[in-house]
């Protein structure tokens, strides 16, 4: 039996996905013409400003395309469902941003997405134009502590880019937004829990198996197994669990500052969420964390999955001026 | 006998053909340990190919086959598979480069020029739970066959056990890098999906190339 | 077997949605002091100024507490999960918001809202607080065409809410408020389809059965059967279905023009509500209707439930500016 | 026998724990023809009310208690039901209003209030589908087993009676109007929700004062 979607062929999910986002946000965002998974910012990219390009697969909206805009990025190759963007779009994009400035590529680390950005640049290259690459690891369930660099990204991209982005809508130079990426990506610590699966429109099939009254913590945003399985306990619990896994790494000393997201991996409803950040807001009151920030909802999804992931980004006053730096993109506003 | 592009294309279908028919399979191993789109991903590259292959003139040597094949994968596909794929097509129309018909050494370099292309391009080393744990036994298997004698089909049909063995050995390795790092035991017992998907593709060059 | 959701007493779950809401948005809304159900908007009221005061069950975030904030609601009301608001709290949102002139209640018309709504207005009568009550009537779906105010209010009192909020943000009095509200909701056609059902909290049993192959048409915000119910379609079919609905009744003329809404249930992920939109903005460019906004996502849910909503919202210069007009609240900015 | 303020106490602990072991099977009505919440508000009312009422203090008189019912339900509870029995507490409260105790006449009355509170406050006719298709006709049937000499249980057991035939006959009414009328026959053979938690309401109150 297959799941069920309003989709009209599994096969051309994006492509239309692609239309109706571009027929919504007109004011926002183009397709570069002749490349149409090149999505590009009406209003951020100018001479002299690094092009911030951002990318990955499907089936994580907002993410990545809805972070286009004025203050965040200029330009997102939107790659299959699930599915890193071939090279091309990705060349495409860095084309129609680039401002003489050079070029910022920052996504989230996986292994087709390294291929195929790094095919990117090597072929930018070719036509002078400078790249450097940023890989978001925020997921720290993914790999242990002493491999960050192997880790995934997950919904702390949510904070790397936008940090990039209100860098490079500064006109900082290529090397400043680069360390600034960096910075926040060092800074930013998410982990996730998931309930039941989602299934890709091409096949309208669960994409993993998972018990009635189990749930998976650490699992990844495409249903890649995460460190445990174990029965669903109650909205505290895993707040706990994934606080605790958080508070072991980033070991917050009373007075820091951070900022919160509280992510919906799908069809968790904000009910859930905001129930969740209320102990989220305990803990971090109890350590003598302050919180600057807090952001709710879905942010980073997996298609319609259940389950959600929280994420904590450390701020020092210049993360924190790059976080409130206003930014409007077709589907996220802040600042 | 000598491949000539015709032959090639004819490759290029029989394996979109295979690759088509084992798609949900292949969807199946990625669920337990990836993100259950390997099938997909597959499906829609080597129908690129096929179509991009398929359209060539009778011009075409060899080397723009292949070349064909890697944009038309590259660009359908993106994910880890594309690249891969890609550039083990590029390396085996470099490898011919200049040739208007293969030899059966021709063939069995540009088969080993794929194996390598997926480890420079992956930089996975063997025992890492990859297709490279099918790719690197097959194309050594198809080298020592020719080596000692052995025709291009029964080179590919070695390599095609091969990979077929080395395939089924990755279910013995516990991921220890990258994504499937924190499985730890978890991932054991599971036959990599991308190693699965290169034992059809070999095998299905292997029989479109039987009588060759 | 119950459903799966991150709870910890389901009897609990709108206290503790509450606590977390106000912890995520201390910038944005306070509780009433001494009622917890009453939420008010930092920025918005102020002497001279209409109180527009929403309210209605909880389950439908970011409706309606989402809506509260400076050019949009001054307060809410929070009901139980699909349930009213008692008197109380409403009363206690209406005086905390009342700037002297008048207070204007909008809210969609269900029986217990409008019991409980108009018992609030009977108790602040006592007090010489005059309030007008506009009740949102958007869903085609709920009555026939002849009987418009009988019809339920669903996802279409996001424009509803957002003229008066506008309107009253103007600092216009009393009678032009209401007289906005109405006309919006005039203007205003909203049809639903719904896949899956969402459970409550408490019981976590699916709140209605629905086939693996089918869904219902119409079906309103609480899982209240619609108007009809058949196998599962593809995009394309049920947004023309959705349309052909709408049209029939609003009878859209060339040049008209209108802000659209694509509201996903719950579940529904954003891929599949661009698809519907990619579908919605051909059928309004072939019908010669100009799009003036349109927004995709998740703005009146029903918990997790599968499914989405079409709502299209005439515009005419007053109604335009109104939609226009900024607004800034907890989960919603615009303008 | 007559009805003192501990009996009333009494009753609305009786109607609670009745309620409470009712609501599933409330929830599950309220399912198919409405949001399916109704078991949980009214577990939530009635728990209220009997918490409030039993709180009072001895010198509390009956109006004093289904007042304190009215607005503990009232404010547990808002939804439908909410405003529905809080009207119906408040008017029996004032229909009782300065007597210490009841008797079994003032009780009758009490009943008699409540259907009318509902109505006034709902504005329902019979026939729409609602609570009141239970409520009246039992405030009916209490009001004419009295006229015909029954004794307070008698006219209450009548009243449940009536009450479960109302309640019963909803199921032949095709919502026509609000919520349910675009459902047209589809509503036809299901119960309404608060008429069904009527009937418990009712019995339990005939149950709880059977001895009075
Ligand atoms: N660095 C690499 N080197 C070789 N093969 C790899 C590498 N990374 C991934 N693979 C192969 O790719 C397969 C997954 O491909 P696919 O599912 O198409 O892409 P994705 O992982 O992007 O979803 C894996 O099973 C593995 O065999
Ligand atoms: N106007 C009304 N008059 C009388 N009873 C009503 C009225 N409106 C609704 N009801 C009753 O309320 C019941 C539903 O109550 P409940 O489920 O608690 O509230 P809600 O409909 O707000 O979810 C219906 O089954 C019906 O009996
Ligand atoms: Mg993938
Ligand atoms: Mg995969
Ligand atoms: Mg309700
Ligand atoms: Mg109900």
């Amino acid at each position: 039996m297959q799941t069920k979607k309003i989709v009209n062929d599994g096969a051309r999910a994006v492509e239309e996905m692609l239309q109706g986002v571009l027929a919504a946000h007109p004011r926002h965002i183009r397709a570069v013409e002749g490349s149409p998974r090149s999505i590009v910012s009406l209003n951020g990219p100018r001479p002299g400003k690094v092009g911030l390009v951002i990318g990955g697969g499907s089936g994580h909206e907002p993410t990545f395309l809805g972070f286009v805009g004025k203050g965040l990025a200029d330009a997102c190759a939107v790659g299959n469902v699930f599915a890193s963007p071939p090279p091309d779009p990705i060349v495409e994009c860095a084309k129609a941003v680039d401002g003489g400035a050079g070029i910022l590529f920052a996504y989230g680390n996986y292994a087709g997405d390294v291929m195929n950005f790094d095919m990117a640049a090597e072929m930018l290259a070719m036509e002078d134009i400078e790249v450097r690459t940023v890989l978001s690891t925020d997921d720290v369930a993914s790999a242990p502590p002493g491999e960050r660099e192997k880790r995934r990204g997950v919904a702390g991209n949510f904070f790397v880019f936008k940090a990039g982005g209100a860098a490079a809508d500064r006109m900082l130079p290529l090397d400043e937004c680069e360390r600034i990426l960096r910075k926040a990506n060092d800074q930013t610590y998410t982990v996730g829990v998931a309930l039941a699966p989602c299934s890709l429109p091409q096949t309208r099939r669960p994409n993993f198996e998972i018990g009635p009254d189990e749930m998976e913590i650490g699992m990844g945003i495409h249903g890649e197994p995460g460190v445990e399985r174990g029965p669903l306990r109650t909205a505290d619990e895993i707040v706990d669990d994934i606080i605790d896994k958080i508070f072991a790494e980033m070991a917050p000393s009373r007075g820091d500052r951070v900022a919160v997201l509280v992510n919906s991996l799908g069809s968790t409803p904000l009910m859930e969420l905001y129930i969740m950040n209320r102990r989220v807001a305990a803990r971090l009151a109890d350590r003598g964390v302050e919180t600057h920030a807090t952001w709710v909802g879905n942010y980073c999804t997996s298609l319609e999955m259940a389950g959600a992931s929280i994420t904590l980004h450390r701020l020092d006053g210049e993360l924190q001026s790059m976080l409130d730096h206003p930014c409007d993109c077709a589907m996220f506003r802040a600042g | 006998m000598t491949i000539s592009t015709d032959r090639l294309k004819a490759m290029f279908a029989a394996i979109a053909v295979a690759i088509e028919a084992d798609k949900d399979r292949l969807c199946a191993l990625d669920g337990v340990i990836g993100d259950a789109d390997h099938g997909i991903a597959m499906d829609l590259g080597f129908a690129a190919a096929r179509d991009a292959t398929a359209a060539l003139g009778d011009d075409a040597d060899p080397t723009v086959v292949f070349n064909a094949a890697a944009k038309a994968f590259l660009n359908a596909v993106g994910a880890s598979c594309g690249p891969l794929y890609a550039t083990a097509f590029m390396r085996a129309g470099a490898a011919v480069k200049g040739k208007a018909k293969l030899e059966a050494d021709d063939m069995v370099d540009a088969f080993a020029a794929m194996a390598k292309g997926i480890q420079d391009r992956g930089k996975a080393e063997p025992g890492e739970k990859t297709m490279i744990d099918a790719w690197l036994p097959a194309a050594e298997a198809a080298r020592q066959a020719r080596a000692a004698g052995a025709s291009l089909p029964a080179a590919l049909a070695a390599a095609a056990d091969a990979a077929e063995q080395g395939a089924e050995a990755t279910r013995n390795f516990a991921a220890t890098k990258g994504r499937a790092a924190r499985l730890g035991d978890r991932s054991l017992g599971h036959v990599d999906p991308g190693a699965a998907s290169a034992v059809t593709v070999i095998r299905s060059m292997a029989d479109s190339l039987a009588d060759a």
